[in-house]
């Protein structure tokens, strides 16, 4: 039997993995896309306690968080952008000015 | 020497890419390179690249006798050999001071027009190809299979026809040749309206051709155009009218010009062309004399010391012959083709500047170049 | 072929004119606007020639091209001959049509090898691509030219193959000289080949 | 045991593909497998009964926020060898030990609830309509309308401030 | 047990089957109309007037050397056909091909499954076709398929917002997003939606046709510009399957289109008592001759037109298509709402 635990441990190894990419990837597009995972293991458990309570709440929250990502994503790549004009890499750690 | 290599800048640099249209490219009409710069779809610079086809036509003439050169001209603009045979024999002809026979004359009004609708043909079918019509390009075969085989029947080739000799013809007309040119105009013109129909009024096409590649009379005179490509910017230059050779002076024509000077105009000055073709085709066909078909011509061709410049219009445009003869050879001294496609060619990249990568194609086409005689 | 035993030619002849024949508008203008520039006129088989100064011939272009009596909008053509026996060896040959007066007119100027000749793609833009090719085959620097290099010939090419010492064959280790070596040398060449 | 199945199967391929995610040297790979964990992703949610968040997940999430990954990765990758996964690093050490300290405390509360599970939530929302779709559309229009404009004026927003960021400047 | 595995495995084997073979004759059928527009005869050595042909082509491009290009990104380059390959039959799960039928003592519904958001599900599913098209010209390592597939997938997006708006105007007719649900509130509503939504099918149909990269649309593979697009570097298998999708594609439109607008495998004016002879026909060849037609339409169009320039087509895309769709939705809902 598949309890919502289950799900909540898989959001959880996610969200993990997620945050590990964050923490250690230099790629400023990896680390965009570590977040996406982020944000997908809290969709799963939005998703997975909406199952569970019977209540499509939480489906309508996942469906919110889909489009803050794609807003993030827009602005995020598009900032990226213009710095990758700028500058000529997507290294986190070469961004570390406030303006250039 | 400065280096022909453009300098290749990152492959996705965010501003310009540098791409190599040719010389594998399925719309470059043979062995043409195009080296682009591209921001984006959008054509920053162009350099035109040839080179790739050349046989020294020119060097090779030099240790030939002057017959010979005859078939060293077929191969020059291989789509429209006679024309090229024309031009040739005649400037031999002007440097030897030979009368030629009115009926020769009249053939080879004939058979340089049909020739001239062959290569019309061929620049419609694959210009309508180049923009994505790929039906126009099989139906302009097919009318183009019909002088083929005209020609096979006049000289038994299809495409390289050796069909001219210094001071008149070969030979005279088959038995019931005329009828059959005569039925081919009569095919021709229907088909006309067919091609029309499939590209003049088509919206796409409309689109894709007009406001490309426009040049003014004043700039296309300068750049060297000559042929269709010049009077689609309305100068009104035919070497057919303008130099009478053969019998042109006394065929009736009209010499259509294009307005705006864009690729659309250049499409029609050759719709046109087609028309007037088969208006010449006509008359010669008509008025045509009885007589000899070979003037008098020594037995040992060897034309005497001096330089001679003669041009015909090709279909492609100004087709010149520079010989020069030092009298005591059996060969040109110096033997120079002014190849229309060449000069042509040269606008390609002031055409397609600022324009997309498909007008690339789509200029190539509407310039009508052959690369046999580009690169000669 | 007959050209080994016969000594190569030293020129073309230019014959001149026939002293009855009028001298078209666009030439007497010339003559009259710079006499000095002036070498020879020649006139053969209905085609006019002016011979010109090497130095003079981006004035003369100018002239041609402006001049309301000559307006030689067209630059037909550009090439050259070569005449090896000649001091100034090249001939260089601009082939020029007004569509005004539809007359043919052509300029010819005498280069020597290593000389420099003023380029006149600034008057005709067409000459751009005729007189690269020139360069390419005979190896005649145009000054002032935007962008002389090799047209047709690949571009680490060495020679200039429509120079008359230029073997017909190509580049081979032997030139014409020796033509029976050569052949030899081709043999040997060729049989490599096939094994 | 279907659902057993399928749930193990599915978060298996979820986080293996999230690991390759984080791991893959190359960035364009990188875009690969988060196209295809948002996949298994959105099989998780079809075997929840979700079946309208399922298809915006396929449809938003990998066919198009990916989609402008994988154009933004083409666009600034090539010029530079695609940067290395470095796991020695103090930098890399740090977020290891940070995302671990994280697991160790979501675990924690998760067993935590797991001992003590959380009275039975509010019973099911009565809707006056059936079917998936047709209950969240009713949701989104009814109660959370508001909050809905409000994303659709953020993503309108975020679209006018990615085309000024991206546009070049002329 | 037969109920639920054995039936819906045979459906599938049936329907990927009959898709597979549908898609190699969709190619001879292309072939032969082309040929017959431009006064040739086609395919003829290949088995009686050439219908082996598929056969040949397929054992060639199997037999074919499968070349993968020095520096290219090796395995993303063999992923991308498969990805372009398999949203291509995967739509085909919840295309009805027919009502039910009976068949050895069985209901059986000629359809694999009926889901309640089959019609987002079939363009979620074709929105991921596109990550085919854009890796393998990434993964190529070439310039002329990396710029085909930026065109191409600008196009696929582009023309994406404007098929889904006409999909919603037609939703909003229907009341449902189910395959089956539509077809039967066509029966119900007693007309097809191509005569109250004529708008919605004309630009599905152009959209169709872009989405596709079918003539005049077909810039990501146009040879004469591109060298022959994305697919430029690919031989053999891989390149075979990308144009089995392509083709899958072009019948998976005609289906959504038939389903959609031309009332599935209802027989023509299915409330018209006089025409019920026609029900003697099973539904799902009246299916097939819709999605047949659309077929034709689809070559056709290509025999006859030239080429749209990038710019024209972004531009008819995102200017005409988009608001005209837009306006068509507005005004189905208004009207709806009005006559509500």
């Amino acid at each position: 039997m598949i309890t919502p635990t289950h799900y909540l441990l898989l959001s959880m190894a996610l969200f993990t993995i997620g945050l590990a990419g964050v923490m250690t990837r230099r790629n400023i597009i990896i680390v965009f896309m570590s977040i996406e995972l982020m944000l997908n293991a809290v969709n799963i458990n939005l998703v997975a306690y909406s199952a569970q309570v019977q209540n499509l709440v939480g489906q309508v929250f996942a469906i919110f968080v889909i489009a803050v990502a794609a807003a993030e994503a827009a602005v995020g790549l598009g900032i990226l952008l213009a710095f990758y004009r700028n500058k000529e890499t997507v290294n986190i750690d070469e961004i570390n000015l406030m303006k250039w | 020497m400065s280096s022909p290599t453009p300098q290749y800048g990152p492959m996705f640099d965010t501003d310009e890419l540098v791409i190599n249209m040719g010389p594998q490219h399925p719309s470059t009409h043979g062995v043409l390179r195009v080296v682009l710069r591209l921001d984006g779809e959008k054509v920053v610079d162009a350099d035109v690249v040839i080179g790739y086809l050349h046989r020294g036509v020119e060097k090779l003439s030099e240790s030939r006798s002057w017959a010979q050169i005859v078939l060293l001209t077929d191969r020059l603009d291989y789509v429209s050999a006679a024309t090229s045979n024309v031009g040739y024999c005649e400037t031999v002809e002007k440097l030897m001071a030979i009368e030629v026979p009115r009926r020769a004359k009249y053939l080879r009004v004939i058979l340089s027009e049909l020739q001239r609708i062959a290569s019309h043909l061929l620049w419609l079918g694959t210009h309508a190809m180049d923009t994505g019509a790929m039906t126009v390009f099989l139906y302009a075969f097919r009318e183009r299979e019909l002088i083929l085989d005209l020609f096979e029947e006049y000289c038994g080739a299809r495409l390289t026809y050796n069909s001219m000799r210094i001071g008149g013809l070969p030979q005279d007309l088959p038995p019931s040749w005329d009828r059959k040119v005569l039925e081919f105009c009569r095919i021709m013109e229907g088909k006309l309206e067919e091609y029309e129909t499939l590209l003049t009024g088509n919206r796409i096409w409309l689109e894709r051709t007009k406001g490309v590649g426009v040049i003014d009379g004043a700039e296309a005179l300068a750049l060297g155009l000559s042929g269709p490509p010049l009077r689609g910017s309305g100068v009104r230059r035919d070497v057919r009218k303008d130099e009478p050779y053969a019998a042109y002076d006394e065929m009736e024509f009209d010499v259509p010009l294009g307005v705006a000077g864009d690729t659309f105009d250049r499409y029609v000055v050759r719709m046109q062309e087609f028309r007037q073709s088969i208006r010449i085709i006509r008359q010669a066909m008509q008025g045509i004399p009885e007589g000899p078909i070979l003037g008098k011509v020594p037995r040992l061709i060897k034309p005497p010391a001096g330089e001679v410049y003669h041009a015909i219009e090709s279909p492609k445009g100004e087709l010149g012959f520079f010989i020069v003869s030092d009298g005591k050879s059996m060969s040109p001294y110096r033997f120079r083709v002014r190849p229309p496609s060449f000069c042509n060619l040269q606008a390609l990249p002031r055409l397609v500047k600022g324009h997309l990568i498909a007008d690339v194609v789509a200029l190539i086409g509407s310039l009508d170049v052959v690369l046999g005689e580009v690169d000669r | 072929m007959a050209d080994v035993n016969v000594a190569p030619p030293a020129g073309p002849p230019d014959p001149p004119p026939p002293a009855d024949l009028p001298v078209p508008a666009a030439i007497a203008g010339l003559q009259l606007a710079m006499p000095g520039a002036i070498l020879a006129l020649s006139f053969f088989v209905g085609d006019w020639t002016v011979v010109v100064d090497r130095t003079a011939i981006l004035d003369v272009a100018r002239h041609l091209r402006t001049a309301s009596g000559a307006a030689f909008d067209i630059c037909s053509d550009v090439t050259a001959t070569d005449w090896p026996p000649r001091p100034e060896r090249f001939d260089v040959i601009y082939c020029l049509f007004s569509t005004t007066h539809g007359q043919r007119l052509r300029v010819k100027a005498r280069v020597a090898d290593g000389d420099p000749i003023d380029s006149v793609t600034s008057v005709w833009p067409a000459a751009n691509w005729l007189e690269r090719e020139v360069f390419d085959m005979f190896g005649i620097r145009f000054s002032g030219h935007p962008d002389l290099r090799r047209i047709l010939m690949p571009d680490e090419w060495q020679g200039h193959p429509q120079r008359k010492d230029y073997p017909l064959e190509g580049p081979g280790e032997l030139l014409l000289e020796n033509p029976l070596d050569w052949l030899k040398l081709r043999q040997a060449r060729d049989e490599a080949d096939i094994e | 045991m279907a659902e057993a199945i399928a749930f193990y199967v599915l978060a298996a391929c979820i986080l293996g593909f999230a690991v390759l995610v984080v791991t893959a040297k190359n960035p364009v790979h990188s875009v690969v497998f988060l196209v295809l964990d948002f996949l298994c992703v959105a099989a998780l949610y079809v075997t929840l009964g979700a079946e309208f968040v399922a298809a915006i997940q396929v449809l938003v999430y990998a066919g198009g926020i990916v989609v402008l990954y994988l154009f933004v990765v083409m666009l600034v990758n090539v010029k530079r060898p695609p940067e290395a996964f470095r796991a020695g690093g103090r930098h890399a050490m740090l977020g290891l030990a940070l995302a671990g300290a994280v697991l160790v405390e979501a675990a924690a509360i998760a067993v935590w609830s797991r001992l003590s599970p959380a009275a039975p939530a509010s019973a099911a929302q009565s809707l006056p309509v059936s079917g998936n779709t047709e209950q969240v559309g009713w949701l989104l229009y009814t109660s959370y309308l508001v909050p809905f404009e409000v994303a659709s004026m953020l993503l309108l927003v975020a679209m006018v401030g990615a085309i000024v960021l991206a546009r070049k400047e002329s | 047990m037969v109920e639920l595995v054995l039936i819906p495995l045979l459906k599938i084997i049936v329907v990927l089957n009959a898709t597979l073979l549908g898609v190699t004759y969709m190619v001879l059928l292309e072939r032969k109309v082309i040929a017959w527009a431009q006064s040739r005869l086609g395919p003829m050595r290949v088995g009686p007037y050439g219908v082996l042909q598929p056969v040949a082509d397929a054992m060639k491009l199997m037999l074919k050397e499968d070349i993968t290009p020095a520096r290219a990104d090796k395995w993303v380059f063999t992923l991308a056909p498969i990805l372009s390959m398999v949203p291509a039959l995967v739509v085909y799960a919840v295309i009805p091909f027919g009502d039910q039928v009976h068949l050895f003592g069985r209901q059986i519904s000629l359809y694999i499954t009926d889901i309640n958001v089959g019609l987002l599900y079939v363009v979620s599913v074709t929105s991921v076709g596109v990550y085919g098209i854009i890796l393998a010209g990434y993964s190529s390592n070439s310039k002329w398929p990396l710029l085909a597939s930026l065109r191409a997938s600008a196009q696929l997006i582009s023309y994406e917002i404007a098929i889904t708006l006409t999909l919603v105007s037609v939703v909003l007719m229907s009341g449902t997003l189910s395959m089956v649900g539509i077809v039967t509130s066509q029966a119900s509503q007693g007309v097809w939606y191509a005569f109250i939504q004529p708008t919605a099918f004309i630009i599905f149909f152009i959209g169709g046709l872009a989405e596709t990269n079918r003539a005049p649309f077909d810039l990501p593979e146009a040879e004469q510009e591109l060298t022959g697009g994305f697919h430029t570097e690919y031989s053999g298998m891989r390149f075979a399957l990308f144009f089995l999708a392509e083709y899958a594609n072009i019948i998976v439109v005609s289906s959504v289109a038939t389903t959609l607008f031309l009332g599935g495998w209802l027989r023509p004016f299915p409330n018209v008592e006089f025409l019920s002879f026609l029900g003697v026909v099973p539904g799902w060849c009246w299916f097939l001759l819709k999605s047949f037609v659309f077929l034709y339409l689809f070559i056709w169009v290509r025999a006859t037109l030239p080429r749209y320039r990038y710019d024209q087509l972004m531009r008819l895309g995102w200017k005409v298509l988009i608001p005209l769709a837009i306006a068509n939705l507005i005004l189905t809902a208004i009207v709806k709402v009005a006559l509500a």
